[in-house]
């Protein structure tokens, strides 16, 4: 079949039936090697996490994917097209200017306003010193309880935002708690006072769109509520009507009290998965 | 943990409803009963050789070719969608893509791995590689279904990656992406390799020349079969999609994709496939009356054996040719899905029909003056390895099914993702 | 620091790529093909020297020449000798593969004693003490050789008879010796002069004598012959492979070939179409029609063509008076062309299946037909070199297999001249086997030993000077040097070949027509019947259609 | 100069004694297979038989030794054969099986219109001891591979070597004999050069009464037939099917029949 | 570097060393010949010069090999010296009269057809060319065998890669090819297959 292999000899049959052959071969070759090395190349580049996130945001369903804006009432609908990236995102600043019109009302749920939130359901807090504390926000805490087992990131590991911050294991739910922020980790809390991250961020807390992207003020009170309200669909009986969205107080350590839910889907709408 | 133990809902597409998995294994159960058969049969074979099939010195082919040629006809959906999707760019078809990737899969290395048993020596199967007889379409049929099936491997990764679970690895997902972004390449490779192998499979008989009933003139050097099995793969590949989803429906008992698109799957079907019929018809004229004559064969000493007399003729033609076309076609009948379905059976049953009086009727009918009409029967290791290579499909499907994303095609496919 | 999951995957990934630029996955491939082209359980042929050598057939009493192929001191293959009188080259289809008949499955290497094994030292006892309570009667199925000889001289010894297992042809030469007085082992055909051959029945083309002889005949003189100087009437209930390639088939109802004979007689008789006078057949025309099943026109057109083309013989296949006699009325007993007298010698046997009264024991040597049962209740010693299933022997006695010992071989039957030629041996026979002769030797010594026999007939023929030795070239006796360059020659394969039959030396007297021959006329379609079969044979049996698989007999 | 070694073969001489089919099976190493059967046995050389179609008095029967015809142009299973395990000589025109570089396909076997290729179902073997008497020339072949006659090549070999050995370069036809011709007891299976003009089975293959079985389909073979009768002759053409078998003939269709 | 790098790179060359080193020793084992015989010594002491003295062609142009036991029974009829070698001819093959199994290091197997005549009086070769000069060593070649195909390793030569082999080492298939095509001579299957 190559030349010079047992008493090879070229024909016009070989030339042409060889080199289609060996076209196709390289082709495909070609095709898998390209891909891999754009592949290398994304992690080279870092870029990988973020690309990994934009492709589970565009896998959320449409109601997890709403805009900010949407949630503070400044605009009627809008569904969010970059992928929560409020930083790189020029829509942004058209809206930020409008007022907040969204009701706020006590969710039964502790928000405090020092802090920001992310998707998620984790807060960020900035310290002294430039550096952020990052936790689980209150509907979190509520749903999970005590968690069976935490696996929280090696001190000096760098974070990418949206990348998985730790896991959490609860009645055989893995649950994958995204980070809000990037940066390096420098300090870690443990269970007695509460899981949390102490990152150094990439960008100075100081800087106005280091935490840009993140919900605060009236945006958070619209947020939870829907959130409040999808998990009393989910969770409800399949029978009983829907109940409204009146604020019903969430009993702490969910996943206990209502184990016959799905919590598969509960958890991964919660904590932004695919 | 216990509960994690008894379900699979973290590896099922978010959003997907899926049976218990107790009722999936009790579906599979019967079907790997069926495999492990095969498997036991085909180790036969090759363990004590050939002598377990019922093929001899004069029926040397057998089940086995006729199973090959018939499932990758049918198998010709995949290339085919995949070049009017991404060559032809359309795009309604997009939500039979996934099953048409997977159904070619499985209908290849199905056809590829009896052929692996078929052959006495499989040992050297790469000497056809190693010292290729250019001239042989045996060596044509074998780099292409080689080279297509790698195609098919790759088209099935991005597929596969898309699985929850797999996703969740980040270099895993990025491939997945990257790939994805260069299916239409191996589109237009698969395409490419689809119409030679299918040409070269119908090629395989038509150069027979030592074999009247089969041999037929051609255009260069491919005989007329080689067209012709090409036309009628690509007419019959798109109703056994339509099938095959048809049974999915109906057996999962929930609607996977909207009316169109199997109303456009059968007029593409119908309208190939009256074509087919058209060439098919003249090209059996022309070999009736000027390629059999002229090597000394009347045309009536083919069908003068029952079963096999001229019946079958009209049969293959008309019953299983010309009527499925028009039911495909017509529009009043093409509404009504049931008329759909229908006639795609009808075209499917008339590829297997025109793959089967090509490899078996070829070698009953006697060329030498003082032969006499050969009968075979298939041993049951032939008959189990053929079960065998049909109960594999239905798991890869059933498993592809319920773990991957078949129907619902990425959200994200619109979305603009910037890879670098 | 430890080992993750993703650091396997990506260790084995590297293994992997690495692995393509090592010699291992392509010389596996290559190995292992080779492999499947030398796999250890398919036998194949030992190398060594090969060489030629030249013998007799000895599987049947015809002695056709045979060149045979050795490799490494064991016979590969065996071909004609084109040079030889009797073959002329040929040999029957069984003659090709006898050379694998020394390793048949059914090979006798054991003494058996009536189904138990035993040993040569018990058989020795058991045939000595039967000697001497009561006669032992000897049974030869190829006479004339150094063996039968010392067969006979035993046999005469003990005062047991001597019989012998006469082959179909012969027997269909009996008639004459009650007509003439000469022994049928003296008589023969003299096919080379006939212009007219009608046979009833006999397999001329298909194992009739030496299968060289009379097919060589036949392809030079009749063979896609339009018209033939031989020609061949082949009378036959079927159409037979001699039928299906005579010049003229005559189909008859089965076995109604002597009424044929009788008929044609008849008419030969009334019309005047021969010169013979004597007794007229009492078959009537129209009874000989009604028995044969064709028209009496078509008897009478038969009669008529038969002596249209002289000198015609008819051949029978056995015993039938009535054939023969049509001979008698040819005028083809005693001329050239018919039934020829080749020797002054030649004794009158004793047929081996006439009654055997009183008999202690029966000696059967390994040249006795398989099939043939000796009518007797006495202890049977049978030799036999392969074991072909049933048979009524109380001994079983594992004798040399084929080209294994050396043996003379004497004039075959139905040849119209003498010959002489010896098969030497060619490969040692097992270690615990023993021919007749051999096994006589050893019970009394006072027996001339085979080689001594054949070293003194050797000497015979040297000092009778008559006669021609045909090796590559032929050599008239007078011109040979010594009786022992003579002997070289035969033992190389060459075959003494005595003075053709002179016309006459004999006269059939035929008193009356004889009586129809009693029951239908045995059918041997060849006239040895081998315990087995060559393997090879399933060729022809099996593996084609291309002849029935005969009852009794495994390949 | 380079040879076409062919055959004549004369139907009007043949008795379909078989002799040929044991000469050719000893050659060649053919194994006996107790379990081999008429349709997968191993007959290089197989004779087989066709008659005129009558019944009685007026039936013929001819033999009809078959091999492999070695057909000269488009050779059908030359061009199919994906891995060049068959090739028409150059130097011989023999067309040359290869079991070890056959893959087993049978792509070849259903190409061939004379069925002459036979398959190997069974691994060959042969009673304890016998493998002794296997002709050293001829290595035997393994299950799963295509095997037919190779036009007793061992002989060829044999024949070269000795003329190299005389120091010369053309062999003498006489040292090469192919086994089926060798066996012949009537003769009538002449083999010789039909690229030399005087070679007497030339001038037999250009006579007349010879033919060629089905050589309308244009394969050229190199084996022919010849007979005086016509109706041997037709069946150079294909009449499948037409010819009814009648196995044996009944004494009373013969009176019919006769006259 | 990254870890994966590294680790990658340590599976690439576990997997070369594996291949290259360990493959080889597995795949060959290594016999020792029945009777230690010593081709410069036999040519000495008997003043043979000539292969062809021993190593002949038989009258009917076939190669007669590696002589029989008789030819050594010539002079080892009794024991000459006192070396284990000639103990164990003599004793073990010359007196019960068995041939000596030689394990042949080019040995083909039996579907080739390899006439020494041809190649020798056609195409004039010389023994060393494809023996090389083993007629003149005095120690015994170790005779390595493969354990799948069977073959002697000279068949595919000592380099693994088959690259940078001498002009007498390697007798497979290509191998022949490559010198007829260098001496332009064109045989097909037919002419070297059994």
């Amino acid at each position: 079949m190559f030349p010079g292999i047992d008493g090879f000899h070229w024909t016009a049959g070989h030339v042409v039936f060889l080199s289609l052959f060996f076209a196709v071969v390289m082709t495909i070759a070609a095709t898998v090697v390209s891909a891999a090395q754009r592949t290398a190349h994304a992690f080279r580049k870092k870029r990988a996490i973020e690309f990994c996130w934009k492709s589970d945001f565009a896998e959320l369903p449409e109601a997890e994917r709403r805009c900010r804006h949407e949630l503070a009432g400044r605009v009627m609908s809008r569904t969010c097209d970059n992928a929560f990236d409020c930083r790189h995102c020029e829509k942004y600043s058209q809206f930020a200017v409008l007022p907040a019109r969204g009701t706020v009302h006590s969710l039964g749920l502790d928000y405090p306003e020092d802090r920001f939130y992310h998707r998620g359901h984790t807060w960020v807090k900035p310290e002294e010193g430039g550096i952020l504390t990052v936790g689980l926000d209150a509907l979190a805490e509520h749903v999970i309880g005590c968690a069976d087992s935490v696996k929280m990131p090696e001190i000096g590991s760098d974070l990418e935002i949206n990348e998985t911050a730790w896991r959490m294991k609860k009645n055989g739910n893995e649950i994958r708690v995204r980070a809000p922020i990037e940066g390096k980790v420098v300090g870690i809390g443990g269970p007695e006072e509460g899981w949390f991250l102490k990152i150094s961020p990439r960008l100075s807390a100081s800087d106005p769109v280091a935490l840009r992207h993140l919900l605060r003020g009236p945006e958070v009170y619209g947020w939870i509520s829907r959130e409040l309200e999808r998990l009393q669909m989910q969770l409800r009986a399949p029978d009983t009507p829907p109940s409204l969205a009146d604020g019903g107080v969430l009993v702490p350590g969910l996943m206990d009290a209502v184990p016959e839910a799905n919590w598969d889907n509960v958890l991964a709408e919660t904590f932004l998965e695919v | 943990m216990a509960s994690a133990a008894l379900t699979d809902s973290r590896w099922i597409t978010r959003g997907e409803e899926r049976t218990s998995l107790s009722r999936f294994l009790l579906w599979l159960a019967p079907w790997t009963v069926l495999l492990a058969l095969g498997a036991y049969a085909a180790g036969l074979c090759l363990y004590f050789g050939l002598n377990q099939t019922n093929m001899d010195n004069r029926f040397a082919f057998g089940l086995w070719i006729f199973l090959d040629l018939g499932i990758i006809a049918l198998g010709a959906g995949a290339f085919f969608t995949g070049f009017l999707v991404y060559i032809l760019k359309r795009a309604e078809l997009r939500p039979i893509l996934n099953t048409a990737v997977v159904v070619g899969f499985i209908c290849y290395s199905g056809a590829v791995g009896i052929l692996g048993i078929d052959v006495g020596q499989p040992l050297r199967f790469w000497f056809t590689f190693w010292h290729p007889n250019t001239h042989s379409m045996l060596t044509e049929v074998t780099f292409c279904i080689t080279c297509y099936l790698l195609v098919l491997c790759l088209e099935y990764i991005p597929i596969l990656l898309r699985n929850r679970q797999l996703r969740k690895l980040p270099s895993f997902l990025v491939f997945e992406h990257q790939l994805h972004k260069l299916v239409p390449v191996l589109a237009g490779v698969g395409t490419l390799l689809s119409f030679f192998h299918q040409g070269s499979l119908g090629g395989l008989y038509g150069v027979l020349r030592g074999r009247p009933f089969a041999f037929r003139q051609g255009f260069f050097i491919w005989p007329s079969t080689f067209f012709l099995f090409i036309l009628s793969a690509i007419a019959t590949g798109p109703s056994f999609l339509m099938l095959v989803t048809a049974t999915v429906e109906k057996v999962t008992g929930r609607r996977l994709v909207p009316q169109e698109v199997f109303r456009r799957l059968g007029f593409i079907s119908g309208s190939l496939l009256a074509i087919y019929v058209a060439a098919k018809s003249i090209d059996t004229l022309i070999w009736l009356n000027v390629t059999s004559p002229s090597v000394g064969f009347a045309p009536w000493q083919y069908y003068i054996y029952k079963p096999f007399g001229t019946p079958i003729l009209f049969v293959e033609i008309v019953l299983l040719g010309l009527v499925p076309a028009f039911l495909l076609t017509y529009r009043k009948t093409a509404m009504r899905r049931g008329w759909l379905l229908s006639a795609a059976v009808l075209a499917c049953a008339g590829v297997l029909l025109n793959r089967f009086v090509l490899t078996v009727q070829t070698l009953a009918v006697p060329t030498l003056p003082f032969d006499e009409f050969l009968q075979y029967t298939p041993s049951w290791q032939e008959v189990a390895s053929f079960g065998g290579v049909i109960a594999y499909g239905v798991i890869i499907y059933s498993l592809s099914y319920r773990y991957l994303p078949m129907f619902a095609p990425s959200k994200g496919e619109n979305t603009n993702v910037s890879g670098d | 620091m430890k080992v993750s999951r993703r650091d396997l995957l990506v260790w084995s990934a590297g293994a992997a790529a690495g692995l393509i630029v090592t010699p291992v996955p392509w010389k596996l491939l290559d190995d292992t093909s080779i492999w499947s082209q030398n796999w250890p359980w398919i036998p194949q042929p030992t190398r060594g020297p090969v060489e030629m050598k030249q013998s007799v057939c000895t599987l049947c009493p015809q002695g056709c020449g045979m060149r045979v192929r050795m490799a490494a001191g064991w016979p590969v293959g065996v071909a004609g000798v084109s040079s030889h009188p009797v073959s002329r080259g040929a040999l029957c289809p069984l003659g090709f593969g006898a050379h694998q008949l020394n390793w048949h499955p059914q090979r006798l290497k054991t003494v058996r004693h009536r189904g138990g094994a035993s040993a040569w030292g018990d058989a020795q006892a058991a045939f000595a003490k039967a000697c001497k309570e009561g006669p032992v009667v000897v049974i030869d199925g190829y006479p004339g050789r150094a063996a039968s000889s010392m067969l006979e001289s035993f046999a005469q010894k003990h005062d047991g008879g001597y019989r012998v297992v006469l082959s179909a042809e012969t027997r269909a030469l009996t008639p004459y010796e009650k007509w003439s007085g000469v022994p049928a082992s003296a008589l023969g055909y003299d096919l080379e002069n006939a212009k007219t051959i009608v046979s009833f029945g006999a397999p001329l083309l298909d194992g009739w004598g030496a299968p060289g002889r009379f097919t060589r005949l036949w392809a030079e003189r009749a063979a896609g012959m339009n018209d033939p100087q031989l020609r061949l009437i082949q009378v036959d209930e079927s159409l037979s492979r001699t039928a299906s390639r005579a010049w003229q088939w005559v189909p008859v109802r089965a076995s109604a070939e002597s009424a044929l004979a009788a008929g044609v007689a008849r008419v030969l008789l009334e019309e005047r179409l021969v010169a013979w006078r004597g007794p007229m057949p009492s078959l009537t025309l129209a009874e000989a029609a009604e028995r044969t099943g064709l028209s009496a026109d078509a008897i009478r057109d038969l009669a008529r063509t038969i002596v249209a083309r002289t000198p015609a013989v008819a051949i029978g296949n056995g015993i039938d008076p009535e054939i023969a006699a049509l001979n008698v009325v040819l005028g083809a007993a005693a001329t050239p062309g018919g039934i020829v007298r080749r020797s002054k010698r030649g004794a009158a046997y004793v047929p081996a299946d006439a009654a055997m009264p009183s008999v202690r024991a029966a000696l059967i040597d390994a040249s006795v037909p398989w099939d043939f049962a000796p009518q007797t209740d006495a202890e049977v010693f049978r030799f036999a070199a392969w074991d072909g299933g049933s048979s009524r022997a109380d001994w079983l006695l594992p004798a040399p297999g084929f080209l294994e010992e050396l043996m003379d071989v004497p004039t075959a039957p139905t040849l119209a001249a003498e010959t002489y030629a010896i098969a030497p041996s060619l490969t040692k026979p097992p270690a615990e086997v023993q021919s007749a002769a051999q096994f006589l030797g050893g019970i009394d010594p006072s027996l001339t030993p085979v080689d001594k026999i054949i070293h003194s007939r050797c000497g015979n023929l040297f000092h009778a000077r008559a006669g021609t030795l045909i090796g590559r070239e032929a050599t008239p006796v007078a011109k040979i040097a010594s009786a022992q360059a003579l002997e070289e020659q035969l033992q190389k394969g060459a075959v003494w070949v005595g003075e053709a039959a002179r016309p006459g030396g004999w006269r059939c007297e035929l008193k009356e027509w004889p009586a129809a021959a009693s029951g239908p006329p045995e059918n041997l379609t060849a006239t040895w019947s081998a315990p087995v079969l060559p393997p090879l044979a399933t060729k022809l049996y099996q593996e084609s259609s291309l002849r029935e698989m005969p009852a009794r007999r495994n390949a | 100069m380079s040879a076409r070694y062919g055959m004549v073969i004369d139907l009007d001489r043949c008795t379909g004694c078989g002799s040929c089919m044991m000469a050719c099976a000893s050659e060649n190493n053919v194994p006996p297979l107790p379990q081999a059967t008429a349709r997968t046995g191993l007959t290089p050389m197989l004779v087989r038989k066709a008659s005129n179609g009558m019944e009685g008095g007026a039936r013929r029967e001819v033999f009809i030794p078959i091999m492999c015809m070695h057909c000269e142009h488009e050779t059908p299973c030359v061009k199919v054969c994906p891995q060049q395990a068959v090739e028409v000589d150059k130097a011989t025109g023999i067309v040359m099986q290869m079991p070890q570089r056959c893959l087993g396909c049978r792509y070849c076997m259903t190409a061939c219109p004379y069925h002459a290729r036979y398959f190997n179902w069974w691994d060959p073997a042969w009673p304890k001891g016998m493998e002794k008497s296997l002709n050293p020339g001829v290595a035997s072949r393994m299950r799963g591979v295509v095997e037919k006659c190779n036009m007793c090549h061992a002989r060829l070999h044999t024949a070269k070597e000795k003329a190299a050995a005389a120091g010369k370069r053309e062999i003498d036809l006489a040292d090469y004999v192919p086994a089926c011709v060798e066996a012949c007891p009537t003769g009538a299976i002449r083999f010789g050069n039909l690229a030399d003009p005087n070679d007497a089975a030339s001038k037999e293959a250009r006579s007349p009464e010879a033919f060629r079985l089905l050589a309308r389909i244009g394969t050229e073979p190199k084996v022919y037939y010849k007979s005086k009768e016509a109706w041997v002759r037709a069946l150079a053409e294909s009449k499948s099917g037409s010819v009814p078998e009648v196995k044996r003939v009944e004494a009373g269709h013969a009176e019919v029949q006769h006259g | 570097m990254s870890r994966n790098t590294l680790v990658f790179g340590f599976g690439v060359a576990v997997a070369l060393v594996v291949g290259w080193i360990g493959f080889p020793r597995a795949l060959y084992v290594r016999q020792s010949q029945p009777v230690e015989f010593l081709h410069k010594t036999h040519a000495e002491k008997s003043g043979v010069a000539d292969c062809g003295e021993c190593h002949a062609l038989r009258e009917d142009g076939a190669y007669g090999g590696i002589p029989a036991m008789e030819k050594c029974a010539g002079c080892h009829s009794e024991r000459i010296g006192e070396s284990k070698a000639e103990a164990t001819l003599v004793d073990s093959f010359i007196k019960p009269g068995r041939e000596t199994p030689w394990l042949v290091y080019s040995r083909q197997p039996a579907n080739v057809w390899f006439s020494h005549a041809i190649h020798v009086k056609h195409g004039g070769l010389t023994c060393t060319e494809c023996h090389a000069s083993y007629g003149m060593t005095d120690q015994v070649k170790v005779y390595e065998v493969n354990r799948i195909s069977g073959y002697s390793r000279d068949i595919w030569g000592h380099s693994m890669s088959r690259l940078r082999r001498a002009p007498h080492e390697g007798m497979k298939m290509t191998d022949c090819e490559d010198c007829h095509r260098r001496r332009n001579v064109e045989v097909g299957c037919l002419g070297c297959h059994e």
